[in-house]
C-alpha cells in the first residue's frame, strides 16, 4: 500500500485545523454547544421560526462558510472542503459539541443527486437555497401500492406542451406539511414499469396539492398523504431524462440508506446506556443485574451495537483508502434497524410496568418516551427499504444469488 | 385433557358470536377516545348478563361454576379482538381468591356481586417496576396496610381490592374496599389504553384472607387466564396477518408468495400451535386439582409471552407502512402484547421460576 | 360433542386389559424388560442373530397375538385391535417397560401403504412376513439429483414384457446393507415429472443390486447408496397402477413424519435429562445451575420440549374424537427437529470440553456419545422431509398461501 | 485501526497461497487418518521456515516481529482450510506468554526455539469441564505443581507447558518442560482430530514466569488469535455454502434462488462483516497496546464463537443429505467450530465477561 502525496500536506491541514478551531470558537454560540431536547432540530424553510435566536445566529455563520454542505463546490454555496479537511472540520464540531447547523433531506439526499444529474441552471437555483436552509424540501416516493415494489408507482405526469401536469398520491412523506418543495418520483410512461418513470421537482404550494399527516402508532405524526390534483409544473423543472428517473430514484435511496443508518435511528429514552436503565429499575445483586437472563440478552445486544459501531468505522476506513464500500449500505440498513428495535426492545423490558404508561402523571417524561420509542423504531425495518428488501438486495448483488430462471 | 364438553363449545362460540358482533377493535378505538375508565359499563353489564362475570362462581352464589376451561374459552375469545373489560381482574382472579381463600361471609358478600356484574376487584401485588411477589414488602400488622402497589390492574376502576401483603413473616392476601379511608389511588394512562393504577396504602383497615398458600394459588390463576386471552390476541393476530399476505401486492405478486415470508409465516403457526397446547393443559390442570399448576403456569404464562411478542412484532413488520399508522390494527395488539407480556411476570421470570420448579 | 355408544364397553375394555396384562407377565421375559443398549433393537429380517434368546422369545410371543402390528387385521398377521384396545395394550407395555419386540420400516411405513394401495395377493404375501419380523425392508427414495425435490427421480425401470429392467441408483437408503427387500420409486414415464413414477417392489438378493454403507459425520454408517444395474422385477410386484405411484410416495411420507415426530429422534447420551447433565458439569450455587445464562436456555428449550409433548398428546385427543389431524405432521417434523438439534446442543454446551471427545480412554461412554448425538441430529432437518419442504408443506397446504402466479 | 500495511498483505497473500495448496481440507483428513499427533511436523517446519512461529518475537531472538494483526492474518487463513498446526498454541499463546513475562534467561532459552519451530508449547489453564481461570486451584507452593488440568490444547504434543497455578494467593504462570519428572500426560482423541491433553502434576518442578496480571494478557491474547482462526473457519464455511447454492439444482431451480435460504444467507453474510471487524478491533488493539484489550477479547470470541455456531448448522442444512457424509466438509467445520467455540471460553462466559467489565 503506497503512501502517495495527498492533495495536501499535513502541515496544510494541521493549518485547517487550527484556523477551524478558532472560527469555531469564535462563531459557534455556546446554547448551540449544549445537548439538543426534541424539538430543537433545526430543519431551515421559509415557515421556519426560530426557537432561539442562536439558531439562526449559527446556521448563518457555517452557511456563510458553506459548512452546512462542506465538500460542495462553492460556487453551488458548499464549503468545497476536501475529504481530509471535511473529517477535521467534523472532528472539531464533535469536540466542542456543537449542535447540527441545520437537518435537510435536501442536504443528506437531494443534494448529492442533483449534483450528479441536474443541469448547471437547476444546481445553481437549488442547492445554494439548501446550503442556507432556505427551502425545506420533501420526497415524493412510495404510494399506497408501491411500498417495497417502489417502481410500481402511478402517480401519473402528462406533457402538456408547456407544462407538465401531476394526479395522484404519495404516502410516507416526511413532514411534507412542513416543506417547501417536494422532489416526486411520476410515471411518465404507462405502458413499461421501471423505464417509465422521471424525477421532477415543484413547490409545495402549487395549486392542487393537498397534505394530510398520518398518525402513527408511536403517536406522533411525522409523515403525511399527499394528493396531487391537476398540479402544473414548469417543464424545466424536470431532473434528468424524460423516462430516465428511476436510475436517479435508486442513486437517492442508496444516499438515504447510508444517512439512516450511519446517523443510527432516533433514540428516544436512549440518553441512558440500557444497562444503567435496567440496574435502575431491575436492580443489582453481587454487582450484577437482578435478572439475569435479561442480563445475558443485554450483553449480547451490547456485543451486537459494538461489532455495528466497529464495522462503520471499518467501512469508513475502507472508503477513505479508496475501497468501494457501496455493497456494505443495505447490510447497514439491515444492522441497524435490527439492533435500535432490539435496543428499545429491552429498554421496554428493563423499565418493566414503567414502560406501558401513555400519557399522564403517573409516570416520569422518560418512562412516556421508552414505549414510544420501542414502537417508532418498528418502522426502521419498513422505511427507506424493507430488511426484506435490503436482504434481497445483499442476496443477489453481494453474493451474486440469482432469482428462479 | 384437551376435550371439551358441549357446554364449552356453546360458551365459546356465545362468547365469539357477542366479541365479533359488539366489541371488534373499533370498540377498544371508540374506548380510548371517549372512556377514561378503560371500558364501556353497559357492556361490561351484558357480559355478566350473559353469565361470564360468574363462570367461576357456585350456584349458590349466582355464578354458573363451568370452571376455568370455560373462563379460559371467554378470555380467548375477548383477547382475539382486544376487548376491554375487568372480566380477568374481577371474574376470573377475584373470583379465584374469594372462593380459594374466603370465609363464608366474604364469599356471601361479595361473589353476588361480582357474578352480577356489580362489583370490580383488583388484586395489588407489585410494588416495584417487576413482577416479584417473593419481595413483598407491605406492612399488614394489625390488620392495618401501609405501603404501596404499582400498576394494579384494574385498580382505577375497582370496588374491592385484594392485596397481597406481609403480616409478620409469610405474604398473605386482604380484602380492603376501594374507597376505604387510608387508600389513595392514582390512575395511569397506559399503552393498551386499559388503564391501571398506583395504589398508596396509609393505615388503611384490611380483612384477611386465606393463608400463605393462597398467594400463589391466585397468582397462577391469574397468569392462565392472561395467557389464554394472550393466546386469542396472537391467534387473531396471526390470521389478520394471514390474510393481509393474500391480498397485498408488491412486485405483481401476492407477498404471501414470497418465500421467506412464508416460512416466517409457518414458523408463527407452529409456535401458536405449541401455545395453545400449553394454554389449554394449564386450565385443564386448575380444573382436574393437579398438582402441577405452577409449572403450567409458568409454561403457559412463558410461552404466551414469546410468541405473542412474535406474532405481534411480525405483524406490524409484514404489514409495512400500513402497520405503523394508528389507524391500523397492528399497533393495538402490539401495545396491549407488552403490557400482557409484563403482568404476572415476564417470560424472563417465568424461565427462572420453570428452572427452580425443576431444581436447576 | 355427543357421547355417542362406542364400539365397546368399558366393562370390556377393562376384561381386555386384565387379560392383556396378564398375558404380559406370563410372556414377556424378564431381559427384555431392562433398558436397552445401543445394539439391542431387534430389526429381524432373514440374517438376523438374536443377541439374546430372550430377543426371539418375546418377538415370536407378539407376533403369535399379532402385537407387533396390532391394529392389522388379523389375516395380515395382525392384532385386529380396536384403536382402544391398542391404546390399552400399549399402557401395559409400557407399565411394564417392556423393550419394542420390532423395530421395523415394514411397520411404521411400507405396511400401512400396502393395506391401503395393494392388491388382496401383494397384502396376503408380504404383511404377515413383516408382522412376524421374517423380513426386513428398505426404502429406495432419494436420489443424488433427488433429494428435496423427490419427484425429479430418474431411476430408471423398462416393461420388457414379462418382466421389469431397473437401472440407476437410490441413496440415503436406511440399512439398505441388512434388508431383504426394497420399497422402491422408479421412473417409469420420462416425459412427465409426477406421473411417471412407480412404486415397486423388489429382493435385494436380485443380481444387479449393489449397497455400499456411507460414513457420516458421526462416524456410524446407517445410510447406503444402492446401486442397481438390469436389475428384474416380476411384473406382479408393482404396487397401485403404473405411473401411479406419486400418490402412495407422499402418503408413505406421511406415515414416515409421523413416525419420526411421534418417536422422537434417537437421542445418544439423552437419558439423563438435561439439567441433571449441566449440573454435574457446569455446577450448582444457591440451587442454581452457575452458569446462568445456560440455565435460561436450558429452561427456555425444557418448556419448548413440554409444549411439544403436550401437542402432540392435544393432537392424539384431537384424532381420537375423530378430528382430521394429518395438517399437523409437517408442523410436528419441523418442531421436532428444532427440538432435538437443541437438545443435543445444550447437552454439548454444557458437557464443555468432555463432549469434545471423539473416542479413546480420556472420555466415558456418555461423554463420547454426546458429541456423536450432535452430529446424527443434524440429520433430523434434512431426512424425512427438510425443514425447508415442511415449512412449504405449512405455509402453502395449511395457511394457503400460494406460489407466484 | 482496520488499515493494513504493505507487510501484512504480504504475509496474509502468502499464507493463504500456502495453505491453499498444501493444507486443504484434505489435509485435515489425511492427518486424521495417519498422523496420532494431530498434525504433520514437516509441514509444520515448513510454515515455521516461512517465518509464521516467529511472526510476534523479536528479531533479536529469532523472530519476524510483525505483532497480532500479522499473526491474526496468518491464523485466519489456517482457519479457512481447518489446516492443523500448532501455530495457535505455540506461536501466539506460548510466544505471547514469554515474551509478556519472561525473563531475559527465559526468552533467551525458549523464543528462538519457538521461533524456529523446534518447540512446541502449550498453555494449561483449565481444571474442569469449562473454563473458569478464576477458580484455578493447582497448587504450586515451593515451585512444585501438584493438581490436575483438563483438554490442554497441543498438551499431547509440548515440549514446553506454561501452566496457571496459585502460589499461595493469586494464580501466575510457571514453565514446566513437558518431560519433566511429576508430570503425567494423558493423550485425548478429540472431534476436530487435533488431539489434546488431560495432564496430572505430582509434584513436578516449576519456573515461574511474570505476575499475576500476566494470565489475563496470556489468556487474552488467546482468545482474539482463536477468534482470528474461527473467523477464517466461518467466512470459508459461508463461501463454500454460497457456492453450492449457486451450483446445486432441486425443483427445476438452484437452490440459491429460493428467497428463503437467500435472506439465511444474507444474515449470515451480516454476521460475517460484523465478527471480521471485532477480530480485526480486537487484533488491533495488541498491537497499539490499548487498555480496553479485555473487552476486545470477550467481545471477538464471543461473536466468533456465535457466528460461527451459526455459519456451521446452516452449512450442513444447506448442503442437505450430502451435508451429513463423512466425505464432504461441512462435518469438518462443525467438528472443529464445536472445539473452538468452547476453548477459551464459550459466548456464554464471554458474554458474562462483558457485563462485567461494563459493572452490570
Amino acid at each position: 500500500m503506497a503512501d502517495g502525496p495527498g492533495p495536501q500536506t499535513s502541515k496544510e491541514l494541521e493549518e485547517f485545523r487550527s484556523e477551524t478551531r478558532a472560527w469555531l470558537e469564535a462563531n459557534c454560540p455556546a446554547l448551540m454547544r449544549t445537548p439538543m431536547g426534541e424539538d430543537d432540530a433545526v430543519w431551515g424553510g421559509r415557515d421556519w421560526k426560530p426557537k432561539h435566536p442562536e439558531q439562526k445566529q449559527w446556521l448563518d455563520a457555517m452557511a456563510s462558510k458553506g459548512w452546512t454542505v462542506p465538500t460542495w463546490p462553492t460556487e453551488y454555496g458548499g464549503g468545497g472542503l476536501s475529504p481530509q479537511e471535511n473529517t477535521i472540520l467534523q472532528d472539531e464540531l464533535r469536540r466542542i459539541k456543537a449542535r447540527p447547523a441545520l437537518m435537510s433531506f435536501g442536504i443528506w439526499m437531494f443534494g448529492p443527486v442533483l449534483l450528479e444529474y441536474g443541469n448547471e441552471a437547476q444546481k445553481k437555483k437549488y442547492l445554494p437555497q439548501i446550503a442556507r436552509g432556505e427551502i425545506r424540501w420533501c420526497q415524493g416516493y412510495s404510494e399506497p401500492g408501491a411500498g417495497s415494489d417502489l417502481a410500481g408507482l402511478q402517480t401519473k405526469c402528462e406533457d402538456k406542451g408547456d407544462h407538465y401536469l401531476i394526479n395522484g398520491q404519495k404516502v410516507w412523506t416526511s413532514y411534507a406539511n412542513e416543506a417547501d418543495w417536494i422532489f416526486c418520483l411520476v410515471r411518465t410512461d404507462t405502458k413499461v414499469k421501471h423505464e417509465g418513470i422521471s424525477f421532477i421537482l415543484f413547490d409545495m404550494t402549487s395549486p392542487g396539492v393537498e397534505t394530510r399527516p398520518i398518525k402513527l402508532i408511536s403517536g406522533a405524526s411525522p409523515f403525511c398523504e399527499t394528493f396531487f390534483t391537476d398540479v402544473k409544473v414548469p417543464k424545466e423543472n424536470l431532473v434528468g431524462k424524460l423516462n430516465g428517473g428511476w436510475e436517479i430514484a435508486k442513486r437517492l435511496l442508496m444516499y438515504e440508506r447510508t444517512s439512516i443508518s450511519a446517523g443510527g435511528f432516533g433514540g428516544g429514552a436512549g440518553a441512558l446506556p440500557i444497562e444503567e436503565i435496567a440496574k435502575h429499575y431491575v436492580g443489582v445483586e453481587d454487582g450484577k443485574l437482578e435478572d439475569r437472563d435479561l442480563r445475558a440478552r443485554i450483553a449480547a445486544h451490547k456485543m451486537y451495537d459494538k461489532a455495528f459501531a466497529l464495522t462503520v468505522r471499518r467501512a469508513q476506513e475502507m472508503a477513505k483508502a479508496g475501497d468501494n464500500v457501496s455493497h456494505m449500505a443495505s447490510m447497514f440498513k439491515v444492522a441497524a434497524a435490527t439492533m435500535n428495535q432490539e435496543k428499545t426492545e429491552l429498554i421496554v423490558e428493563a423499565m418493566g410496568n414503567r414502560a406501558l404508561g401513555w400519557s399522564g402523571d403517573g409516570f416520569t417524561k422518560g418512562e412516556i418516551l421508552a414505549p414510544r420509542a420501542m414502537l417508532r423504531a418498528k418502522g426502521n425495518s419498513i422505511e427507506g427499504g424493507t430488511t426484506e428488501v435490503n436482504l434481497n438486495v445483499v442476496a443477489k448483488r453481494v453474493l451474486g444469488l440469482r432469482d428462479h430462471q | 385433557m384437551f376435550t371439551l364438553t358441549e357446554e364449552h363449545d356453546m360458551l365459546r362460540d356465545a362468547a365469539r358470536a357477542f366479541v365479533q358482533e359488539k366489541m371488534p377493535t373499533a370498540h377498544l378505538r371508540a374506548v380510548r377516545e371517549s372512556k377514561p375508565d378503560g371500558f364501556d359499563r353497559a357492556l361490561w353489564k351484558e357480559m355478566s348478563d350473559l353469565g361470564w362475570a360468574g363462570i367461576l362462581i357456585p350456584e349458590e352464589h349466582g355464578g354458573a361454576a363451568l370452571g376455568y376451561v370455560g373462563m379460559g374459552l371467554v378470555l380467548e375469545e375477548c383477547g382475539r379482538t382486544l376487548a376491554p373489560s375487568p372480566l380477568h381482574s374481577t371474574a376470573l382472579v377475584g373470583a379465584s381468591a374469594l372462593i380459594l381463600g374466603g370465609t363464608a361471609a366474604q364469599k356471601a358478600e361479595w361473589l353476588p356481586k361480582i357474578a352480577a356484574g356489580e362489583a370490580v376487584v383488583a388484586l395489588a401485588i407489585d410494588e416495584s417496576a417487576h413482577h416479584a411477589p417473593e419481595k413483598i414488602k407491605l406492612d399488614a400488622k394489625g390488620r392495618a396496610l401501609t405501603g404501596e402497589k404499582k400498576y394494579v390492574a384494574d385498580g382505577h376502576v375497582a370496588d374491592l381490592l385484594i392485596v397481597a401483603a406481609r403480616d409478620g413473616g409469610a405474604v398473605t392476601l386482604f380484602l380492603v374496599p376501594a374507597r376505604a379511608d387510608g387508600v389513595t389511588i392514582t390512575p395511569l394512562k397506559t399503552l393498551d389504553s386499559r388503564g391501571a393504577a398506583d395504589i398508596a396504602f396509609n393505615g388503611a383497615k384490611a380483612e384477611p384472607l386465606g393463608g400463605p398458600e393462597l398467594v400463589d394459588q391466585v397468582l397462577d390463576r391469574a397468569r392462565i387466564g392472561l395467557a389464554a386471552e394472550m393466546l386469542g390476541q396472537a391467534t387473531q393476530a396471526f390470521e389478520t396477518t394471514s390474510e393481509y399476505l393474500k391480498t397485498r401486492t408488491q412486485f405483481g405478486q401476492l407477498i404471501g408468495s414470497f418465500q421467506a415470508l412464508q416460512h416466517r409465516a409457518a414458523k408463527m403457526f407452529v409456535e401458536l400451535e405449541l401455545t395453545r397446547s400449553c394454554v389449554l393443559a394449564a386450565l385443564a390442570a386448575l380444573d382436574e386439582n393437579r398438582n402441577d399448576v405452577a409449572e403450567h403456569a409458568s409454561l403457559a404464562k412463558a410461552r404466551a409471552g414469546e410468541t405473542l411478542h412474535l406474532v405481534s412484532n411480525e405483524m406490524v413488520q409484514m404489514h409495512g407502512g400500513i402497520g405503523m399508522t394508528d389507524a391500523a390494527d397492528p399497533g393495538l395488539y402490539l401495545k396491549r402484547a407488552r403490557v400482557a407480556e409484563a403482568l404476572y411476570g415476564s417470560a424472563s421470570y417465568h424461565r427462572d421460576r420453570y428452572a427452580a420448579l425443576n431444581n436447576f
